[in-house]
């Protein structure tokens, strides 16, 4: 069995066993996660280790015959199985790879009852998640990309907080109203094309004519913005982070909240380059409008969770921003940003878990002076922080720097604006760091606090060294991107060119034109 | 002395036309049901008018899909009737009344 | 009896194609006569299921026959006829399945009735999907009601059992009344009842007298697949009924209407035999019914009635693809489309009630507060009826999703995205619904109302057995369906 | 961009090692940490656990949370041995020294190459390949960095040192050391990299450390807010610079500094791009701004004061706040590219410098005086970059640093042997308790207030003399220059006075204050003789030769070449030596008589304090209050921040955003509800519907036809 197809549903498989596990058997129902979470990261880092970042095109394929539809006058739009990894989907995977485990290990803490549910339900998304990542099949693209709604789903209703049947409906809801639109948007991109292969479609697709491109265009851009969330689409997030369990927070910010950036890149760019360059600037403000939104509503925030949350909204603001900036130090930037952010809003949701755990309140002015009775915690937690906060060194620096870069190359206003998060960002996270970790210990409760123990300091040390690495030495990630992003790129270049023949006066400016600019030093 | 085709076509109509705002107007079970045979036989009379029309049309060669249609909704009639009040019945035994307008427990 | 009758008759194909009908009428006679038979009534099961297999293999058989019409054009073979047979015979299954041990007292001793009643019923289906003229396919219909209206009043002793029966019957003689009415005008401006021979009719089928024919004949076929306004029955019906002849009703019923519906419209390259203005009309009465069906369900506590209105907002979504009909580029589109949906509709819908026919032995209606912590009390059931609803709200990879997606694409193949988009923003409604009921079982405390255990019952586990099974399947191996669909 | 004469690698290992130093001291924190059991499971167990827990918790740290006297920290009453962490000490000194003998070495070699050549650079790292240009990073020791190096590395030790007397017994003494390493390692950064993004690497990294230094006893609450606010100031300057940073990329397509410092004159002919250089200039000066405190950001710096003494000496004295100077002499063709921008900064400066110093006229905390103090010294160094006499900003920067370090280290020595008492208005007569101390500490104060032949006599005097040079406006600037130095000197001795002379205004019977062990007080003695001879570093052009006048600037004559040409070419000023020895001669007397005057005004006591506050209440509390600025950010900028916080996140998120999504949802609902009316049940309505939906499509069946 070929390697990307055992990463997809080896998942799948520990999901069954650990259903066909008695209900009571709780310490099977772990082991046989952990081990199948583990397994599955060994395969997919193996998988992306043997990724060669040189070439731009698809590798490890897997391609078998799945069914066809009808595509009108009686042809057949035949659907595949086809599974590949690229240097857009390369870090995707491995993030996910990664976190599986690390989520699984973290659910020792707070998943006491039904765990063998959740076991399924986690397996179950994983399996959804890397599809999601790898399939190279619109059809079966939208299939998983609908799949990892309903553990998600599960997840917040069962073992959410106060809120959380509020906050899953709307979670589940608000998404799928956009899936369905994209749903349409996919029914007619395969009708005029014939067919569903994804490399097939990227050539495809830019020859439709325009107007047709754009609704399709939007119908993809909608679904993906509500799931990244792009402001004003993000009102779920908050509430859906907040009820989720610490793992489901993870989860959804570590990865699932990528599906919408990484969709965004792979399809409403990759596909449709026309439109993308129109609607670039829109996405741009949006970009920075939810940076600046998301950072100001983090501001506001007394329940930690929440404000990391905001804080999210505000951080993948960036990732639009990159993404829309069209030129290389944008897109490469954003690519790792959305690594750099699973990663350290990952760590920061564990870390909120956990002293959640201790103490059952997400209020912060239940806390202060924590750090006198866990430094430890306090060092990961401050290690987190400053991650996200863009501390050069750690890896939320780096994306943040290429995608402003990026974004400055293509509109200094825009990017301007966008800078102040920067500032927006500290503020906010360190008032969160300080009412947690300084001041007096005025709690009772607070000071009868255990330190984080060898599980979870475990659990998040790879998440750390991560961190570091990317901060010191991103290239060894970059490079597994590049081949794909440039070659995305030169189809937005071949674009540009087209637009300037057509009106000499537009002065796009062109990745090209920087990347010479870059070489004259 | 012959009644032209388009006649009965319209006396079936009127008859139709009958039957269906009795089936409107009237409470009692019995009356609808013998509105809806009112419906029934206005389809009979115009599948006949009918093809008597297209008899006369292709020159006295005899439609017989229409008569064979009339005999078919006859009997179906003389079943459905059977049916509907044996259903009566039973509602008779259970409400001891046969006003449509009592037979509305399921709503909304 | 002239010769040339005979053979029209008794020709191998047409015997051949009318095979599953013969076969499910013998059954049903035979089924009375083991009735009355001392010591036969216990062959009652075995000569129930006997027979449907036996359709079901003649019906499998005749899939690759060659498409043609027989008895001078009165029944028309095609391999859709034998997929619409398979569907109606599942769905005959599912019905009789559930029905087992579900009836107590003195119902019970009607249970002969109660299959030979399915039987027919079945039969008066395949009759309606293969009738390839008015009169035929009235035969039919009334074949198929007669029972129904009989199998809703079943158990006599419960109002809302006899007030469902005598709703559906009044209302449905009404319907036949206008469907004969229709036939009687469009045999008045054609000169002919059969689908051939009005199609051959040309200027006369934009007669006036024709028009009005055909929106009789429209409205009473709207009646069977119940879309708005010929829904409001659908409810009160449907929870009046015993459950298992709602599971049923529900599924066949529709599917037989549906499959004389798309006959009207004409098979494959063939042009509709409708006016083009219907398809606006229909598409419009598709939209509103979605909504409709789906806000009415939003509303409904008690889970047969919130069924029944999803039911109707399925019939909507089905109704869309009938509309597209007239732009659609796929030739055939709508009635693959609208096969698979039916197809994955008759085993989620009919698992669905299935299990709510099974529930009710917990005593009392089954509702929103009565399921609630189904999941702790009883997983599997709780597990069954989540995946339902999930494929009945159109998730991958179930059934239901590809049936949703096949509709869709045959709407925006006939260029009305903006009605598709509006239909599947209903379909978001839908799920507000759908996912409550998980909410209920999964995610909120237990009620401990249930005055009875629940009772063990081999027919229904087994039906939702296969239900479940086949949901499944249909979500991931689509290829299998498609195929046979052709 | 290798360097030809022979690798230099092992140049990393000059911010390498306070790095190692930095993490062996986490290790031993760590350690010391287990030793006291903190990490030992409590007796609460999931939080619910009280005192008990607590105590076992961190021993003698009992005492903290009730300890809230503000001047006052209890890990010196009751010091908890360090244990293991004791090591700390040792290492990060030999650390420091290491850097320190290694930057000597390089430095050494640099010398030798002479004129030609103009820089060592190590091996380079590939540190971001933004696909348009890479980032690369590097360590390179021009003559700029040499200074810079030689001053962070030297003084940094000799803080390192102190400090191991200074926080003896503190809870977190080794956590003190890894902090203080890792913050050398961040300043060496800064000032070694080859690139601008490898220089904000730095930039940020002492950022990072200042607020964890600044906080550093965060069980108070205070300074950990102190640090916040400082970082989030920085934060405001760095935004700045990094759109700074983006422009030059535009302009160049690079990112390393000697690139761009060489590009500038060449790119100065093509449209547009002066222009865009000012903007340039502008947002990193912006940054500077930030970090070295000046208008309108400086407001941080007091606050910071609430960190250990030897961090306001080493970071808030004399390394991190410089760097803002160090980047603008480092790209200093991209600043003197335009005169406009050049008097910005020169007024920027020197009003900061004349704000500050009026503010150290009346604080009452000795730690107070010298930031403000600081904050006034750095206002000069940025007049002198304002004009345009960058060797004179590294020269007062070094200096500088000499005696603000050993000023705050002195004070530190006070406040240590006061037991932690800050209040000058409660000292008084501890030149009797701590000779050595109140004998360096009385250099420190001549060199601040330039008394005539110490260090800082000449590097201020320089920076008027250029000032004055410039002519035009900036006489004026000058002007306000001279009145700071007046101000600077009066505040200084009224400093002294009050800290050393009069009455003691503590009770003698609670406490004697104690001279500070030796390894306090030796770096005092080597920092004040520093601060005697700094001088030498730079005498007055009219200085006879053999004093080799000007050498500083001769030295830093490589680097500083591109901007001095572009200022020449605009026609350049020299003084006539009459000039040079009449402004000497100014600044001089200027000097005694305020030091005079300060001091014989207060060394009778705080009588003179009070009579001013007295008389002139208003202007005292203005004054105290550094002009009212902080209150105002307060009230106009984070005010309203806060209030649109709370409004987005109420009232667009609230009300507007999720009130449409929830209407949607209940919209539908009540349609629901609605529509059960159509079901009524009466079987009639329902005929009727279907009738009615039928005749209608048959009349629109006929219609269409």
């Amino acid at each position: 069995m070929d390697s990307l197809t055992l990463l997809v549903f080896l998942p799948l498989l520990g999901a069954l066993l650990v259903a066909l596990t008695p209900k009571s058997a709780t310490g099977a129902q772990r082991a046989i996660t952990l081990l199948t979470m583990l397994v599955t990261m060994v395969l997919g880092l193996q998988v992306c280790l043997d990724f060669n970042g040189a070439s731009a095109a698809m590798q490890h394929l897997v391609d078998v015959p799945w069914f066809s539809l009808p595509g009108g006058s009686g042809v057949d739009i035949p659907v595949h199985f086809k599974l590949g990894l690229d240097g857009i989907s390369v870090l995707m995977v491995a993030l996910t790879a990664l976190l599986g485990p690390i989520i699984v290990l973290s659910t020792w803490g707070h998943i006491h009852e039904r765990v063998k549910e959740f076991m399924v339900w986690l397996l179950v998304m994983q399996t959804g998640m890397l599809g999601v990542f790898l399939a190279l099949d619109l059809v079966l693209f939208y299939v998983f990309w609908e799949v990892t709604l309903v553990p998600l789903y599960f997840m917040l209703g069962i073992w959410g907080g106060e809120r959380r049947l509020y906050a899953t409906i709307k979670f589940f809801l608000y998404t799928l109203a956009g899936s369905l639109v994209m749903m349409i948007g996919v029914i007619l991109l395969l009708y005029q094309t014939k067919t569903a292969d994804i490399e097939a479609l990227m050539n495809l697709a830019p020859t439709l004519d325009s107007t047709r491109q754009t609704w399709i265009f939007w119908s993809f851009a909608l679904a993906f913005m509500i799931k990244v969330p792009v402001m004003p689409f993000h009102t779920w997030l908050p509430d859906a982070h907040t009820q989720a369990p610490t793992s489901g927070s993870v989860i959804l910010a570590g990865v699932l909240l990528k599906m919408g950036t990484y969709g965004l890149l792979r399809f409403c760019i990759g596909m449709f380059p026309g439109p993308a360059l129109d609607a670039a600037p829109i996405m741009m403000v949006l970009g920075a409008l939810g940076i600046v939104y998301g950072a100001f509503l983090a501001m506001a925030q007394h329940d930690i969770k929440r404000l990391i949350a905001c804080s999210s909204v505000s951080h993948l603001g960036y990732v639009v921003l990159g993404l829309f900036a069209l030129n290389q130090a944008g897109v490469r930037g954003s690519v790792l940003q959305m690594v750099n952010h699973g990663l350290s809003t990952g760590l920061l949701f564990l870390l909120v878990g956990m002293i959640y755990e201790r103490r059952h309140t997400r209020m912060l002015d239940q806390y202060g002076g924590i750090a006198k009775v866990m430094p430890l915690y306090a060092l990961f937690f401050g290690i987190a922080v400053f991650s996200s906060v863009g501390l050069p060194g750690l890896n939320g620096f780096v994306g943040e720097y290429m995608i402003l870069l990026g974004s400055f190359q293509a509109s200094p206003w825009i990017a301007a604006v966008s800078v102040t998060g920067v500032i927006f960002g500290a503020v906010y996270l360190l008032m969160a760091t300080r009412k947690l970790l300084f001041g007096p210990l005025t709690h009772a409760e607070n000071k009868g606090l255990n330190d984080i123990n060898w599980r979870e300091a475990g659990l998040m040390l790879p998440i750390v060294v991560l961190c570091f690495w990317i901060g010191v030495a991103p290239n060894v990630f970059l490079s597994r991107t590049d081949a794909s992003v440039d070659q995305l790129l030169s189809r937005i270049d071949a674009q540009r060119a087209k637009v300037a023949l057509v009106e000499p006066h537009s002065s796009v400016p062109s990745t090209a034109a920087t990347i010479r600019a870059g070489e004259t030093r | 002395m012959s009644v032209p085709s388009e006649h009965l076509l319209v006396l079936a109509a009127i008859l139709f036309g009958i039957g269906v705002a009795g089936f409107f107007l009237r409470r009692n079970v019995i009356i609808v049901l013998m509105c809806i045979e009112l419906m029934l036989n206005a389809a009979n009379l115009s599948f006949l008018a009918a093809s008597r029309m297209h008899t006369l049309a292709n020159g006295g060669q005899p439609d017989t899909q229409g008569p064979i249609f009339a005999i078919f909704i006859i009997v179906v009639a003389a079943i459905e009737a059977a049916v509907g009040l044996a259903l009566v019945i039973a509602l008779y035994r259970n409400k001891q009344t046969v006003s449509l307008d009592e037979v509305a427990d399921l709503k909304n | 009896m002239n010769k040339q009758v005979l053979e029209q008759m008794l020709n191998p194909a047409a015997l051949a194609a009318l095979s599953p009908l013969f076969t499910l009428c013998g059954g049903a006679m035979l089924l009375l006569l083991a009735d009355i038979l001392p010591g036969l009534a216990k062959l009652r099961s075995a000569l129930f299921l006997a027979t449907i297999a036996v359709a079901g293999w003649f019906a499998w058989d005749n899939l690759g026959a060659p498409a043609g019409g027989h008895i001078f054009g009165s029944f028309q073979h095609s391999t859709a006829l034998s997929n619409w047979t398979l569907v109606f015979l599942a769905s005959a299954l599912i019905g009789w399945a559930v029905a087992q041990c579900y009836y107590q007292s003195e119902e019970a001793n009607f249970l002969a009735e109660h299959d030979v009643l399915i039987l027919v019923a079945t039969a008066g289906m395949v009759l309606m999907a293969g009738a390839g003229d008015l009169l035929t396919f009235f035969v039919g219909l009334e074949t198929l009601s007669v029972p129904l209206y009989t199998l809703s009043g079943f158990r006599r002793a419960r109002r809302e059992s006899v007030e469902a029966g005598l709703k559906y019957f009044v209302l449905g003689a009404f319907a036949a009344g206008m469907f004969l009415y229709g036939a009687a005008l469009v045999y008045a401006a054609t000169g002919t009842i059969t689908i051939e021979g009005m199609r051959a009719a040309g200027a006369a089928l934009s007669s006036p007298l024709a028009l009005a024919g055909f929106a009789l004949i429209a409205g009473s076929l709207f009646f069977k697949i119940s879309v708005f306004p010929f829904h409001l029955w659908v409810p009160d019906v449907y929870q009046g009924a015993p459950t298992p002849v709602t599971a049923f009703m529900a599924t066949g019923t529709k599917a037989a209407a549906f499959a004389f519906l798309l006959s009207m419209m004409g098979s494959a390259g063939s042009k509709p035999l409708l006016p083009e203005s219907a398809a606006l009309v229909f598409a419009w009465i598709a939209v509103i019914t979605m909504g409709v069906g789906n806000l009415g369900a939003l509303v409904q506590s008690d889970l047969k009635r919130m069924l029944a209105y999803s039911g109707i907002a399925h019939a909507g979504t089905m109704l869309l693809a009938i509309a597209s009909g007239w732009h659609d580029t796929q030739p055939g589109g709508a009635q693959n489309a609208i096969l698979y949906y039916m197809g994955a509709y008759v085993f989620t819908a009919g698992g669905a009630f299935g299990l709510i026919a099974w529930l009710e032995s917990e005593g009392g209606p089954v509702t929103m507060d009565s399921i609630k912590g189904l999941a702790q009390r009883r997983p599997m059931i709780a597990a069954a009826l989540a995946l339902f609803m999930l494929s009945l709200g159109g998730m991958p990879p179930l059934g239901g999703f590809w049936g949703k997606y096949l509709v869709f694409s045959c709407a925006v193949r006939a260029d009305m995205i903006p009605l598709a988009v509006i239909g599947v923003l209903m379909s978001v409604i839908a799920l507000g619904y759908y996912l409550r009921v998980i909410i209920n079982m999964y995610m909120q405390p237990s009620a401990a109302t249930s005055q009875h255990p629940l009772a063990a019952r081999k027919g229904s586990m087994l039906a939702v057995g296969i239900c479940s099974l086949m949901v499944l399947v249909l979500g991931v191996m689509p290829r299998w369906f498609l195929d046979l669909i052709g | 961009m290798q360097s030809p004469q022979g690798d230099y690698g092992w140049l990393w290992w000059i911010p390498a090692l306070p790095l190692l130093g930095s993490a062996v001291c986490a290790l031993l924190h760590f350690l010391t940490l287990r030793s006291r059991g903190v990490f030992a499971p409590k007796a609460g167990g999931h939080g619910h656990g009280g005192h008990g827990g607590h105590d076992h918790g961190h021993g003698k740290h009992g005492h903290d949370d009730h300890a809230h006297d503000d001047h006052a920290h209890d890990d010196h009453e009751h010091s908890v041995p360090a244990g293991i962490g004791a090591l700390a000490h040792p290492i990060a000194a030999l650390a420091m020294l290491g850097a320190f003998i290694l930057s000597i070495l390089a430095v050494k070699d640099l010398a030798a190459g002479g004129e030609q050549l103009t820089s060592i650079e190590s091996s380079v790292w590939h540190w971001i390949d933004t696909g348009a240009f890479n980032i690369d990073i590097s360590i390179v020791i021009d003559r700029l960095s040499a200074v810079m190096v030689l001053v962070v590395t030297g003084v940094g030790f000799l803080i390192h040192v102190y400090a191991g007397g200074y926080m003896k017994g503190d809870a977190g003494f080794a956590k003190f050391f890894c902090y203080l390493n890792l913050f050398v390692f961040s300043m060496l950064m800064l000032i070694l990299s080859s690139s601008l993004l490898g220089l904000f690497v730095g930039w940020e990294g002492v950022g990072l450390c200042s607020y964890l230094l600044i906080g550093f006893w965060y069980e108070k609450g205070w300074p950990a807010e102190a640090g916040q606010k400082a970082f989030v100031m920085n934060r405001i300057g760095d935004a700045s610079f990094l759109i700074g940073s983006f422009l030059l990329v535009h302009l160049f397509g690079t990112l390393d500094l000697s690139d761009i410092a060489a590009a500038v004159q060449g790119k100065l002919g093509e449209d547009g791009v002066s222009f865009q250089l000012l903007l340039a200039g502008l947002l990193l000066f912006g940054g500077a701004c930030g970090k070295s405190a000046q208008l309108p950001l400086f407001t941080w710096l007091p606050d910071a004061m609430a960190g250990p003494t030897p961090v306001s000496a080493l970071i808030h004295a004399a390394t991190m706040v410089t760097a803002g100077i160090y980047l603008v002499v480092r790209l200093n063709p991209v600043f003197a590219a335009s005169p406009e921008l050049m008097l910005v900064i020169g007024i920027v400066g020197v009003l900061t410098a004349f704000v500050a110093g009026s503010t150290a006229l009346v604080q009452r905390d000795i730690k107070k005086v010298l930031a403000y103090s600081t904050v006034s010294q750095l206002g000069y160094m940025f007049l002198a970059l304002g004009s345009g006499a960058f060797a004179s900003a590294i020269f007062h920067l070094a200096t500088h640093a000499f005696f603000k370090a050993l000023l705050f280290l002195g004070a530190g020595s006070v406040i240590h042997g006061m037991h932690h008492e800050q209040d000058m208005h409660r000292m008084g007569n501890l030149r009797k308790y701590m000779p050595q101390t109140f004998l360096t500490f009385l250099v420190g104060s001549a060199a601040l207030s330039g008394l005539p032949l110490l260090s800082g006599f000449f590097s201020k005097d320089e920076i008027l003399a250029h000032t004055f040079a410039n002519g035009g406006v900036y006489y004026v600037l000058w002007g306000i220059g001279l009145l700071t130095a007046m101000m600077t000197a009066f505040y200084t001795w009224r400093m002294v006075a009050l800290t050393f002379f009069g009455p003691e205004r503590f009770d003698t019977k609670k406490f004697q204050p104690h001279e500070s062990p030796a390894v306090m007080t030796i770096p005092l003695i080597i920092l004040a003789v520093l601060s005697v001879i700094g001088g030498a570093l730079s005498f007055p052009p009219v200085f006879p030769a053999i004093f080799h006048p000007e050498f500083l600037h001769h030295w830093l004559h490589p680097v500083l070449q591109p901007g001095e040409e572009l200022i020449a070419a605009r026609g350049a000023h020299a003084l006539s030596h009459t000039t040079e020895w009449a402004l000497l001669g100014l600044g001089s007397v200027v000097a005694l008589a305020l030091a005079h005057a300060g001091f014989r005004k207060h060394m009778a006591g705080i009588a003179a304090d009070e009579a001013t506050a007295a008389r002139s209440p208003v202007r005292t509390a203005f004054l105290s209050m550094a002009w009212g600025l902080d209150a105002a950010y307060q009230k106009l900028i984070v005010g309203p921040v806060r209030l649109v916080a709370l409004m987005i996140s109420a009232v667009i998120d609230g009300t507007f955003i999720d009130g449409f999504v929830n209407g949607a949802g209940e919209v539908a609902l009540s349609f629901g509800s609605r529509m059960r009316a159509m079901t009524s049940g009466n079987i009639a309505a329902y005929g009727l519907w279907m009738g009615a939906i039928t005749a209608l499509i048959a009349l629109i069946f006929v219609w269409q036809r």
